[in-house]
């Protein structure tokens, strides 16, 4: 049977920071509460990689945050989607260009659906999140790599060892 | 169970709104020894300050240090930049950035709240404060045009003046407000499971409040009687507001949680009378000259106090900007604080911290 | 904002007299990048009504070491280790690394030559 | 002819339990203000987790959970055939503790935790459960649970006491707040389940279902012989289970063993003893 | 107790959701959206790339002088400075929509996409002034040159 039709109905979320101002992440936080209760599109916002499908990163990559974004990333099982929620998240916004920034987090990873407005409505959450679901269902389950990723996925017997997978940048 | 563990709480962790690293050394759940590395979310906006961007459009660029206090941050720019240029700044607009202000401090304290809430394992009573919130969210984006950055003080004054039918709409909201306050009030000093959890953990007394330095909301739950706005008449007009310090004894995540609930019915007169008292004036004060000498301004944001030291040099491009966020003071104190506590608690306690460390870390 | 100036051989002994826990409040230790010299600051405001900031000042060389106040104030670290890296100056007994990344550029506050 | 009903509840019970949780989620949401999910959620997360890619930590890992969900449903099955209702506990407390070993087998710090904290719940509902065994042995004068569907005076009038305690405990068991210890999320992040994804997570997964099913079959119990009352009592404690979690935080698993064993062991405790001198 | 019994009362009142995708929310009516540009009101003074903090205003400029308006909503952080000193505001060079910006999906490059044409649009500027340095230096010599044959030709008459 065609499982893939299911993707889309339960996305699990995972939320990084990866040095943002808490103004997207208090959207989010809004996100989960009554008024947009994102629960009704079965997302549960789960603290663990290992069991989610939607990374949402907010912030410009700072360098001590990187490691961990592609660690997050890299732990996550496939098919995945990356959604970076506002401006700096997704270009840097007002801190491109400021030396502790690396201006965007699609230098590091693949980034499937950037989320505008500084911070970023609810609303806007929404739609990105939508958007990502339709993307989500289309997605194989080949690895996918973070851009800036040093040693690859050591795969053996059918397996892959992912425990060195994050780049040391 | 004897032995030690080392339990690493962060960079992501669900109960982490922000990236901060806790390493904690526990036996049988009980901290023994906390270590905290707080600068994850260094972007370096000091400098970007004083070599990119023109003194102007730095009150936008200092709104971004933090989501959540956006409005005292742009505001205590506004101050010190004010000051440098040497302009008086029309009555209204003081009155329109404490109105801001002060509906900051309340959405803020309610996050604050809910997360705690959410931390100690009360889900019902995250949903609840935050469906409440919801309601100065709207208030927020009436005023300001946005939700959580404002970019409402500009050098001279505010960018967009308080229509009277959003006045009508704060007044309706707040008076809708008061007694699901009440019931917040009721559950969190009565909630049987909830003080278990809330209290006498991560206390911190009033000598070690003094000792470490500690601001905040933080330092009034241990009956240590600081607030700028008691202090700093002259920038705004606190007390015509109706301001006054809310203060509790015990230094634990309960007292953090009522002196919150106190200063935003606090807040909530203030609006009120700021409303009421509205003065008729232009709202913003133009200016050509460009900033000279140095200057320093204290501001209360809703974590504490906000230091801001600037220094021009007669040109477009400030010579250096130092902010000095709340949370900066109170990391020592924060470390301090988890001494002989459940690990099962940390959560709630790093929540009733109210940590800002993107203000930290700038 | 009242400046007092004080050099970094006496600072110590200056801010010791100075400041009791109980009745100021240290805010921040800051530094100005005069062009060849380096302004450090402390800042302390007072618990009382009119809360006024004190500021000592105390103009080093870039090169030479700063005294340490976590004897006074136990909270000063913070600043300290932040001003370390920002700024790449000298203070006493305080380790780098504690803001910047080891590939971050060094001393940013500091203006180029 | 009962027989089959029994065996096709055995065979359905994950089926069962799925819509248990299903129903739970949006009773909670409900409880919230919220619309919350579908009620088929379970089901569409239960075939998501099917189609993620395979990721263990390692085998024995992922065997013990996949053993921990069998164990389980075995355990079920043998309480649904009215079999021997120590065995049954017994077997309940295999599953259990075929977790725990996953948990303490991997490297993970808060998997470590997350087994340490439900030991300590197996220490707090597992004695309770073994006296009120005692006492319906005591009752209907066998371990075996038919003799309880059989017997005609449902157990909720014959030890009241009994049903008390096992409500007390029933959080406990359903990890529910306030004794959510084991899996407390914003603390251990799910605890032992946390190393799990997957397809080897939907064995935890379903598992809970399970445990729902096997919960509510235990509250089925006191008002066995009469359906009516039992399903009765099942609708009513599971909104009760429900409102509680949904209006209490989690206590440290300290406090829940002090109260599990000061309040819900003596509650028990004279309930066999009443069931003695009676 | 009062909280527990307050939660089974929840079960029968209605949610407060939102249903957001099918549902209107809350948007207030002066709420800071996308920024909105008017070819012909625009008089190409170039203030509001100048003001705008991140850079989310970019002015291209061809060689025949004629200049392109690129903006960028991802970069935008939606501050509305460029309309404060927008010299043409009230004739609505720069303007308000009041939209919430809509996301952005992979193909548009907007990251990237955005510093090359930052880039283009700063080479095109200075090869045009460049351009315009040569004509005017170009006029200055023929100017002379054509000042010199005046002289001459007056010296001619007489």
């Amino acid at each position: 049977m065609n499982l893939k039709k299911y993707r889309k109905k339960s996305p699990w979320i995972l939320h990084y920071n990866a040095g943002s101002c808490n103004g997207c992440d208090i959207e989010i936080l809004a996100c989960l509460a009554p008024k947009y209760d994102i629960e009704r599109f079965g997302m549960i916002n789960t603290g663990n990689p290992k069991q989610s499908d939607i990374l949402l990163v907010t912030g410009p990559v700072t360098k001590r945050s990187r490691e961990r974004l592609v660690e997050i990333y890299a732990q996550m099982p496939e098919p995945k989607v990356v959604i970076s929620c506002g401006a700096c998240a997704s270009t840097g916004g007002v801190f491109r260009g400021m030396y502790n920034c690396e201006g965007g987090i699609d230098q590091y990873i693949p980034v499937d659906v950037y989320v505008c407005g500084c911070g970023c409505r609810p609303e806007q959450i929404i739609d990105g999140v939508v958007q990502a679901l339709g993307i989500l269902e289309s997605k194989t389950r080949d690895i996918e790599q973070s851009l800036k990723l040093k040693n690859e996925a050591i795969t053996e017997e059918g397996q892959t060892n992912r425990r060195n997978i994050a780049a040391e940048l | 169970m004897g032995k030690q563990y080392e339990i690493p709480v962060g960079a992501q962790h669900i109960s982490l709104l922000e990236p901060l690293h806790f390493k904690f050394t526990t036996g049988n759940e009980k901290i023994i020894d906390t270590a905290a590395s707080v600068y994850y979310v260094h972007r370096g906006i000091e400098k970007a300050c004083c070599t990119k961007f023109k003194f102007r459009q730095v009150s936008f660029v200092v709104g971004r240090v933090c989501g959540l206090c956006s409005i005292s941050h742009t505001t205590a720019y506004s101050q010190v930049a004010e000051k440098l240029v040497k302009i008086e700044i029309p009555r209204r607009a003081k009155y329109l950035r404490m109105l801001v202000i002060e509906l900051d401090r309340i959405h803020s304290h309610l996050l604050c709240l809910s997360h705690v809430a959410e931390n100690s394992g009360f889900e019902a009573l995250f949903m609840k404060t935050m469906q409440y919130r919801e309601a100065f969210m709207e208030m927020l984006e009436a005023v300001c045009g946005n939700r959580v950055q404002f970019d409402y003080s500009i050098v001279g004054g505010v960018s967009r003046d308080l229509k009277p039918e959003t006045a009508r709409m704060i007044l309706t909201g707040l008076k809708k407000f008061r007694p699901q306050l009440q019931e917040l009030f009721h559950i969190y000093q009565n909630n049987w499971t909830l003080s278990l959890k809330n209290k006498g953990t991560g206390v911190i007394t009033r000598k070690d409040a003094l000792r470490l330095n500690v601001v905040g909301p933080f330092a009034r739950a241990t009956g240590l009687e600081t607030d700028v706005r008691s202090q700093t008449e002259d920038l705004l007009p606190w007390k015509e507001a109706g301001f006054r310090i809310i203060t509790e004894q015990t230094g634990d995540v309960y007292a953090r949680n009522m002196v919150r609930l106190r200063e935003v019915e606090n807040s909530m007169e203030m609006i009120s009378n700021v409303i009421d008292g509205l003065p008729e004036s232009p709202i913003i004060q133009e200016t050509k000259s460009f900033p000279d000498g140095e200057a320093v301004v204290r501001l209360e944001a809703p974590r504490g106090e906000l230091f801001y030291y600037a220094k021009g040099n007669k040109t477009q491009v400030l010579e250096r900007l130092k902010i000095k966020a709340p949370t900066f003071s109170n990391i020592s104190a924060m470390v301090e604080g988890f001494r002989n506590n459940e690990y099962g608690s940390v959560p709630a306690i790093i929540a009733s911290y109210d940590p800002c460390l993107s203000c930290t870390a700038r | 904002m009242k400046r007092i100036e004080t050099t970094i051989g006496t600072v110590k002994k200056d801010i010791g007299n100075f400041y009791q826990f109980d009745k100021q409040h240290f805010i921040v230790m800051n530094a100005v990048d005069l062009g060849e010299k380096l302004e450090i600051q402390w800042f302390f405001s007072d618990y009382n009504s009119t809360g006024e900031v004190t500021a000592y000042c105390a103009q080093v060389n870039p090169g030479d070491e700063i005294p340490s106040l976590k004897s006074i104030i136990p909270s000063a670290w913070v600043a300290e280790a932040e001003l370390a890296d920002l700024m790449d100056i000298k203070i006493e007994d305080t380790a780098r690394g504690f803001v910047l990344e080891p590939d971050s550029e060094p001393a940013p506050l500091r203006k180029k030559k | 002819m009962d027989l089959y009903i029994k065996i096709l509840l055995i065979i359905l019970a994950p089926f069962i339990g799925g819509l248990i949780y299903g129903l739970e989620r949006v009773v909670k949401a409900r409880m919230q203000r919220r619309i919350g999910p579908p009620l088929l959620q379970p089901f569409y997360d239960f075939f998501k987790l099917a189609d993620k890619r395979r990721m263990i930590v390692h085998s024995t890992h992922a065997f013990l959970g996949i053993m921990h969900f069998f164990s389980l449903w075995f355990a079920l099955a043998i309480l649904i055939l009215g079999g021997d209702l120590i065995l049954v506990i017994f077997l309940h407390l295999l599953s259990t503790a075929l977790l725990i070993l996953a948990g303490y087998s991997t490297r993970s710090i808060f998997s470590h935790l997350g087994a340490n904290r439900t030991a300590v719940s197996v220490l707090a509902y597992e004695p309770v459960l073994i006296l009120i065994a005692v006492a319906v042995f005591i009752q209907t004068g066998s371990f075996e649970v038919s003799a309880i569907y059989s017997s005609a005076r449902p157990l909720l009038f014959s030890m009241p006491l009994a049903f008390a305690a096992l409500l007390l405990i029933l959080p406990i068991k359903l990890k529910k707040s306030p004794f959510d210890v084991a899996e407390a999320h914003q603390e251990i992040t799910g605890g032992v389940e946390l190393e799990y994804s997957g397809i080897f997570y939907e064995a935890v997964y379903t598992a809970k279902w399970l445990d729902e099913v096997f919960c509510y079959t235990l509250v089925y119990l006191f008002g066995a012989g009469n359906p009516l009352i039992g399903l009765g009592l099942v609708v009513i404690v599971f909104i009760a289970v429900n409102a509680l979690d949904n209006s209490s935080a989690r206590v440290s698993y300290k406090q829940m063993l002090r109260f599990s064993l000061a309040v819900a062991l003596p509650v028990a405790f004279i309930n066999l003893l009443l069931s003695v001198f009676q | 107790m009062s909280t527990f019994l307050k939660t089974i009362g929840n079960l029968f009142k209605p949610p407060v959701t939102k249903r957001y995708p099918f549902e209107k929310t809350f948007l207030a009516e002066n709420y800071r959206g996308m920024i909105g540009f008017n070819e012909e009101a625009c008089i190409w003074c170039r203030r509001c790339e100048m003001a705008c903090p991140p850079g989310a205003i970019v002015f291209s400029q061809a060689m025949d002088g004629k200049q392109t308006y690129h903006y960028n909503r991802a970069v935008c952080i939606f501050c509305e400075e460029c309309i404060r000193s927008c010299p043409k505001a009230e004739a609505g060079a720069l303007y308000q929509t009041g939209v919430p910006a809509p996301c952005a999906l992979k193909e548009e490059n907007i990251n990237n996409g955005w510093a090359d044409i930052c880039s283009e649009a700063v080479r095109g500027r200075e090869a045009y002034s460049a351009e315009k340095k040569r004509l005017a230096a170009q006029k200055a010599v023929v100017k002379e040159a054509t000042g010199n044959q005046a002289d001459e030709s007056t010296a001619g008459k007489i």
